[in-house]
């Protein structure tokens, strides 16, 4: 093997968007068949770096060897044609076309697309034989779930003959049994003697199945390591700089009197379609529910009817007080008005504007706010000086209120949100997806957050795919299947198998 | 993350891009065999070589702030009011009615009643888009658009069978009286021992156009509604998680639109022509699109477009009156105005930036 | 006026008009085209710092800023063509009888009509246009009392003096209620009908400038509104032209319609007869053409 | 109202659409690529001056039709340079470009016809003539379909059939093509396009270019089939009217021959009769003129709700800041 040229080499690689530099003369080399993990903080720049392997972006500095051979890589296509296949962070997919098509968008054959088409269920079918890889050809992309879409992305890049495969933070938006899955897939592809390069900020993952695996900090390659002689706590010091607390140590909860009563909660969506039956759950004093389940079974309808936005029928009670669930006073202001607060699952898309401004989003949601306010204008530096507070306490970087929050990494945009949640002290905290897509410095940080919140009496639901998250934060698990508690078990007296059975729907006196 | 200072942003970027617009008027202008040079100096001296110029362009260049504000106010909704045209034209109607059925005793009074006539009327015409916008999903573009053809339609039904005075040939509306006359710049200026030309439209609606920029700028960036109006703009998804009423932020930022955009009607109606004319607005209500674009939808941007604009107009009378340049050539020159700064920025800012991260390349982290 | 020189028709006369003068005077004159209301009145303030004696103004919309205006100038000569409602000493005001033009050309229309139906094409709305009409409907009742007339007006924004496509969809509509000769009196959207007609193998008339050679042969004649020769006098007169308030019809020559070699063989002699002895009636007052103005209405064609 | 009289009004709406359709349809691809086009309008103006001054002067309609395609794709070169190399503002691009054709049309045809900013009327070969299908008299006395076929069908020109030729034809390539799927594709998610290695601003390009082609068709359609001459500013607001059908349309091309020929009808209705006699009050001309809009806004109130217009659209392409 060591004669042998490795699959990848990178050797000084530099580039700077603006003023930032993303990568600084970094060098790696992957030997072919092998998985190589890459760990770093938010912004810390693996991304940047695998998106110029691909040629999404042009290396400022900087060499690529493909097998051995000298390659440039001014665009994807020079990547696919070298054998480079990547799965972005966020998907790169059509959203209403088929699965097929966006298989078979830009490596079609002919001008006409009914043979391409053809061909390419031909191809998918035996792919999914291949390696089990299951998805629907003619779904349309924005009706499957996350967990297909990217199954759909590596099937994209086996389509196109990749040897190499680039995954970006690939099981962030995965279940634990479709993460499983996919590990199982990417244990194939090497067998098949493909070259897979994985981006997680899972340690857990990193040691479960990769061969070497490099550390980012800052845009600089600090470490490159055998997994087999390293261990998660070395990693992560190696990666955040110092001492991290991979478990959440907390106290047994003191649950106190109901916070938030939910009687026989129903949601029927536009198309008639069910999306909650009768829920029934409570949520204590000083405790931390946690929801568990495969992503689409009616969390985020659960969160979004509780956070006031979508319209229900039912029992809603926060408390004592009941709240309306369709009409006037069913929105996230009157919620925050009678003392809920909520870290909305997609951070994004509802939880900031991502063009406004960190003090913008911090005034977001409580911009009626005395504090906020000097008569009928806001008081902007007001506003300005308790975002730089905030900042402080949760430790946000770059600790800046001007900075637009598209411009922050996931983890301190999650942290934007969070302070300006927690930081209300509300009765009631929903929060959902708190760690997804957040390095671990920033998870251990999140985390004690919460804990701290329950700490002080609060009621908090926490909505997570995330079993390990679950498990280690709550006091009670409950889990949703199909818009319905198939089951409410104590961590202490449950383990990541039963609730699994449970999250497929194997209801609780089976398991 | 922006690499060119702010000083430059707003200077050097708008200053190059104006030169490149008069670097081609220019090629146009000898291309029909004319003097460009001498076009430039008969346009700058027309517009600002004397109050006579600034009269006429400051009084443009407050029907474009009305317009332009009123597009930019919807804009930052993410609604793209593109009726301006037709509620400026009610907006006029309203002030005509106001100014003709009551007997004014002065004309502040007169004024201001009138201001509220033409914004209601403007602000109703673009109800109507709005809620249907709001409540039935109907493009915004569109019926907007449809009703600028159908508010020219009741304009002139209204002064063709009913406000034309008897055996009058022309289809407008009489003479305000005299009580209602606004003082022009002449009369205002005079006071303060300032010999502004006697003979030109610009009238107190000017400063009434200037509050409004100062009244916009404290709506959308420091109060509450202007805050949800931008929130709902950039991320509806994000306003809903916020229980901001997005029918209500709809309805809200389009009656502010439609008003403003009839309020223009103080100043051409009332100010100047003094009775309601056929197409009152001639295209105000479209400029001032170009000018809120261009003015990046924020009020001290419209204001400074408003004024580009208004010399445009003016200099491009003066030009008609001194050369045989066709008044078509004036649309020529708007036109690669509004495209070299409006749609072009980037072709100055792209090679800026180069020279700026060149300049600062030292420090970067 | 706001349509523009070259709209074939009016201000186009009024060009021609002052062309001729300068060509045989050797004098110079000094013309613009307004593109805006405003600059309505700086245009005449300007002409008039600007020493231009006498001033002449087109169209009717000119009489408002004139009457601002025409009092700040007491020795400046201003000729309002299209206006005649001002008390202004210095200004000559200078109307014509578009009804009575438009009544001889309703006639032959008439008679040149075979179907027995006559089309009328305005522009935008306005008082001036029905007036046209007025006067049209007039004339062909005259020759033929049951003579069905089709009016249609092109439009309510100014779009609808340059939509020549619209010109000829009315065109084609009025063919197919039966009209045999359409009167156009709608400026560039006329070049539409016009055009029409003689693709359609119809007749047209045109307006204000003899606009026969349009279509030799096709167009059965033009109402003609004499503004060339207006002007041109004005212009002779110079600094002393004589103010007070002019109407031009029949009488004075001001209006009338085309005859030429392009429509020679369109007009019989017993059409032109006809038609001239109308005209005699006219002017001796035997025959009375009602104008819209009178009442806003017209009894022989309602809009 | 007799059977006739509905061919005409039919037989009108056909000529009064096709513009319309040409325009929609150039709109539909360069929406459907994700660049928003308002200057559609300024597109056909140029066209229809150019078209109409080359016919005249070389005395040949193909060589005006083309002249005037050139003049309206080197119109839309110049959005594509602004929205799509520069990432400029779309909107800002598009009103631009209708006043530069605005301004441009005159100032160049007056400085070529001195005819203020009119082309001389052209004759014979310098416009399109009517076809008369094969066996149009033959037929036109046969009750019911003799009309519909030699009055309707017949007798339009060449630019019209091919217009409604384009409607499959459109449908086919977008739906059925390689490069259909990709200029779909560029308008919903244009890096999905980037990281198939498939060129972005080439496909951009190549979708504002198509649009330029049919603008310039209907520009010269205007001018050459429709009237036999340019106008000022003949085409009296139809690009936008163009635009109102596209998105009543939602960006899908059958239904945007709907709109069009919708639009074209409410038109033709509103010229064959205006001043409404109904008995108790006529309908006033005004009200008649604006019917069109009127229904259009209802129509899109009651029954069409929500177009949602293709995902990147109006957004420049931008994966470095
Ligand atoms: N498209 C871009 N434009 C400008 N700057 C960018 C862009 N993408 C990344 N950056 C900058 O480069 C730095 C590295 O970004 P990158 O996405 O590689 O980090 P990352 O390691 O992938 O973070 P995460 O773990 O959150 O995915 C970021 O801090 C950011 O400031
Ligand atoms: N267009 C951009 N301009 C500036 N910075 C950017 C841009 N895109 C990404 N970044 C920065 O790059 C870094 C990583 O961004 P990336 O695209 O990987 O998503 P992310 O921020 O990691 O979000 P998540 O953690 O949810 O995936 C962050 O610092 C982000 O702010
Ligand atoms: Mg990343
Ligand atoms: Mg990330």
């Amino acid at each position: 093997m060591a004669n042998e040229a490795p699959a990848i080499e990178l050797k000084g690689i530099s580039k700077a968007f603006g003023p930032v530099q993303a990568n600084k003369d970094i060098s790696i080399r992957v030997m072919p068949g092998t998985i190589h993990g890459i760990i770093g903080e938010n912004g810390a720049g693996k991304s940047t770096l695998m998106s110029i392997l691909y040629g999404f972006y042009k290396a400022d500095a900087g060499e690529i060897f493909i097998s051995g051979q000298k390659t440039t890589i001014p665009d994807s296509q020079a990547a696919i044609a070298a054998g480079i296949g990547m799965v972005f962070q966020h998907f790169k997919l059509v959203e209403n076309f088929t699965v097929l098509e966006n298989i078979v968008l830009g490596a079609e054959d002919g001008g006409l697309l009914r043979p391409s088409l053809a061909k390419a269920r031909k191809t998918l079918e035996e792919l999914e034989q291949e390696y089990d890889l299951k998805v629907d050809p003619d779904a349309i992309i924005e009706q499957i779930g996350v967990g297909a879409q990217q199954r759909v992305e590596i099937l994209k890049a086996l389509y196109r003959q990749a040897n190499i495969l680039i995954l970006d933070e690939p099981t962030g938006v995965l279940t634990p049994a479709e993460a499983d899955q996919l590990f199982r897939i990417l244990g194939r592809l090497r067998e098949e003697g493909k070259t897979i390069i994985l981006i997680t900020h899972k340690l857990r993952e990193i040691m479960e199945i990769t061969d070497t695996v490099s550390v980012m900090r800052r845009g600089e390659m600090t470490a490159t390591v055998k997994t087999s002689e390293t261990s998660p706590e070395e990693l992560a010091e190696l990666m955040v700089g110092r001492k991290v607390l991979l478990q959440v140590d907390k106290t047994p909860a003191q649950p106190g009197d109901v916070i938030l009563d939910v009687k026989n909660l129903r949601v029927v969506d536009e198309m008639g379609v069910e999306r909650l039956r009768s829920i029934d759950l409570q949520v204590r004093a000083g405790e931390i529910l946690g929801i568990a389940g495969v992503a689409g079974n009616g969390q985020s309808e659960l969160l979004e009817v509780l956070g006031g936005y979508m319209d229900a029928t039912g029992e809603v009670r926060v408390n004592g007080t009941l709240m309306p669930l369709t009409g006037a006073g069913a929105d996230g202001r009157s919620r925050r008005e009678s003392g809920v607060s909520h870290v909305p699952e997609d951070r994004q898309r509802e939880g900031l504007i991502m063009d406004f401004a960190a003090w913008e989003n911090v005034a977001f949601g409580y911009h009626d706010d005395a504090a906020y306010n000097r008569g009928v204008l806001m008081d902007n530096s007001a506003v300005r000086a308790d975002t730089e507070a905030k900042m402080e306490r949760f430790d946000v970087r770059p600790p800046n209120p001007a900075l637009a929050a598209k411009n922050f990494s996931g983890g301190n945009q999650q942290k934007i949100v969070l302070a300006r949640e927690i930081e209300r002290n509300p009765d009631l905290l929903l929060i959902g997806q708190p760690t997804r897509g957040v390095d671990i410095g920033a998870i251990e940080f999140i985390h004690q957050q919460i804990v701290a919140l329950r700490d002080q009496g609060k009621a908090i639901l926490l909505v997570s795919v995330e079993l390990e998250e679950i498990l280690s934060l709550s006091d009670r698990v409950a889990v949703m299947f199909d818009g319905q508690i198939m089951g409410e078990r104590l961590p202490s007296q449950t383990d990541e198998k039963e609730l699994g059975l449970l999250m497929a729907g194997v209801s609780g006196e089976a398991a | 993350m922006d690499v060119v200072p702010k000083w430059a942003e707003v200077t050097l970027i708008p200053i190059i891009s104006l030169l490149l617009a008069a670097i081609f008027s220019a090629i146009v202008i000898i291309a029909i065999g004319e003097d460009p040079l001498n076009a430039l100096k008969i346009m700058v001296q027309g517009a600002f070589g004397s109050t006579y110029g600034w009269g006429y362009t400051l009084y443009y260049a407050t029907n474009f702030m009305f317009t332009g504000l009123a597009f930019a106010v919807a804009f930052h909704a993410s609604l793209f009011n593109i009726g301006g045209e037709g509620q400026a034209l009610l907006g006029g109607l309203g002030v005509a009615l106001v100014c003709l059925l009551v007997p004014w005793p002065h004309w502040t009074i007169a004024l201001l009643f009138a201001m509220i006539g033409g914004a209601a009327f403007g602000a109703l015409w673009a109800a109507i888009p709005a809620w249907l916008q709001a409540k039935r999903g109907s493009h915004i573009v569109i019926t907007t658009i449809m009703f600028n053809f159908i508010g020219a339609a009741v304009l002139n039904y209204m002064l063709v069978n009913v406000l034309k005075p008897k055996g009058s040939q022309d289809p407008a509306t009489a003479r305000f009286a005299e009580a209602v006359h606004l003082p022009t710049l002449h009369d205002i200026l005079a006071p303060f021992g300032i010999a502004f030309s006697k003979s030109t439209p610009a009238n107190v609606s000017l400063f009434i156009a200037l509050a409004a920029c100062v009244l916009v700028w404290l709506l959308i960036w420091r109060t509450r509604l202007g805050f949800e109006i931008r929130a709902f703009g950039k991320s509806q998804s994000a306003a809903r998680y916020a229980g901001i009423s997005g029918v209500r932020i709809t309805m809200i930022a389009m009656l502010i639109s439609g008003g403003l955009a009839g309020l223009m009607a103080i100043n051409n109606v009332m100010g100047e022509a003094e009775r309601l004319v056929l197409n009152p607005t001639e295209g105000a209500g479209f400029l001032g699109i170009a000018v809120a674009l261009m003015g990046r939808s924020h009020p001290f941007g419209v204001f400074l477009a408003a004024i580009l604009f208004g010399f445009l107009y003016q200099g491009g009378a003066e030009l008609a009156f001194f050369t045989s340049i066709p008044r078509e050539m004036i649309i020529v020159i708007q036109a690669l105005v509004i495209m070299f700064t409006g749609a072009l920025d980037n072709m100055v800012r792209m090679p800026l930036e180069r020279i700026f991260l060149a300049l600062r390349g030292k420090e970067v982290r | 006026d706001l349509g523009g020189k070259f709209d074939k028709s009016f201000n186009e006369a009024a060009f021609n008009g002052a062309k001729r003068w300068a060509d045989e005077t050797g004098g110079s004159f000094r013309e613009i085209e307004l593109q805006s209301e405003a600059q309505r009145e700086q245009a005449l303030r300007r002409f008039a710092e600007a020493g231009s004696n006498p001033v002449i103004t087109m169209g009717f919309a000119m009489a408002d800023p004139l009457s601002a205006v025409a009092a700040d100038y007491p020795d400046t000569k201003f000729v309002a063509v299209d206006v005649t409602w001002l008390d202004a000493p210095n200004v000559r005001q200078i109307g014509f009888a578009e009804h009575e033009g438009s009544y001889l050309v309703g006639m032959l229309a008439a008679m040149a009509s075979k179907s027995g139906t006559v089309g009328f094409i305005g522009g935008m709305d306005i008082p001036l246009i029905r007036h046209f009409g007025c006067g049209y409907a007039q004339g062909a009742k005259a020759v033929n009392p049951d003579v069905k007339i089709v009016a249609n007006m092109t439009g309510t924004t100014p779009a609808a003096w340059n939509d020549p496509v619209k010109g000829s969809e009315l065109t084609k509509a009025q063919m197919s209620q039966g009209a045999d000769v359409v009167y156009a009196a709608a400026g560039g959207t006329g070049v539409g009908v016009l055009q029409t007609a003689a693709d359609e193998g119809i007749l047209s008339i045109g307006v204000d400038s003899n606009q026969n050679h349009l279509h030799p042969g096709k167009v059965l004649t033009s109402m003609l509104k004499r503004v060339d020769v207006a002007v041109y006098d004005a212009m002779k007169a110079g600094e002393n032209v004589e103010t007070g308030v002019f109407t031009l019809g029949l009488a004075e020559e001001g209006v009338g319609y085309a005859l030429d070699e392009n429509n020679a063989e369109l007009i019989t002699d017993e059409m032109k007869a006809a038609v001239d002895a109308a005209r005699e009636k006219i002017i001796g007052g035997e025959i009375e053409v009602e104008a819209y103005y009178t009442n806003d209405s017209c009894s022989a064609l309602d809009f | 109202m007799d059977f006739l009289t509905i061919i005409q009004i039919l037989d009108s709406t056909i000529r009064l659409a096709t513009p319309l359709l040409l325009a929609c349809l150039a709109g539909f691809f360069s929406e459907r690529a994700g660049i928003f086009d308002i200057g559609l309008e300024g597109k056909m103006l140029i066209a229809a001056m150019f078209s109409a001054a080359v016919a005249y002067v070389t005395g040949s309609v193909w060589l005006g039709l083309l002249a005037g395609a050139a003049s309206s794709v080197a119109l839309a070169a110049l959005h594509g340079l602004a929205s799509i190399t520069f990432r400029g503002n779309q909107l800002i691009s598009g009103v631009a470009i209708n006043f530069l054709a605005a301004g441009m049309t005159v100032v160049i045809a007056q400085d070529w016809f001195q005819l203020g900013g009119r082309t001389p009327s052209l004759f014979g070969g310098a416009r399109f003539e009517p076809i008369i299908l094969p066996f149009a008299e033959a037929v036109a006395d046969v009750p019911f379909l003799g009309p519909i076929y030699a009055e309707l069908l017949s007798g339009h020109s060449i630019l019209v059939y091919v217009t409604f030729l384009l409607v499959p034809g459109t449908w086919w390539v977008i739906y059925r093509t390689r490069f259909g799927l990709r200029l779909r594709a560029v308008g919903e998610n244009p890096a999905a396009v980037d990281t198939a290695g498939v060129s972005v601003v080439g496909l951009r390009y190549a979708a504002v270019a198509i649009c330029g082609v049919l603008c310039g068709i209907a520009g010269a359609y205007l001018a050459t089939a429709l009237q036999a001459g340019f106008v000022k500013d003949m085409t009296a607001g139809r690009g936008f009217i163009a635009l109102a059908a596209l998105i009543f349309a939602k960006w899908r091309p059958w239904p945007a021959m709907w709109s069009c020929l919708l639009f074209g009808l409410l038109q033709a209705i509103a010229l064959r009769y205006q001043n409404l006699d109904l008995g108790v009050f006529t309908v006033p001309v005004q009200a008649m003129d604006v019917l069109p809009y009127v229904l259009t806004v209802i129509i899109l109130a009651g029954f069409v709700g929500k177009a949602i217009p293709p995902r990147a659209g109006g957004v420049p392409y931008v994966k470095e800041r």
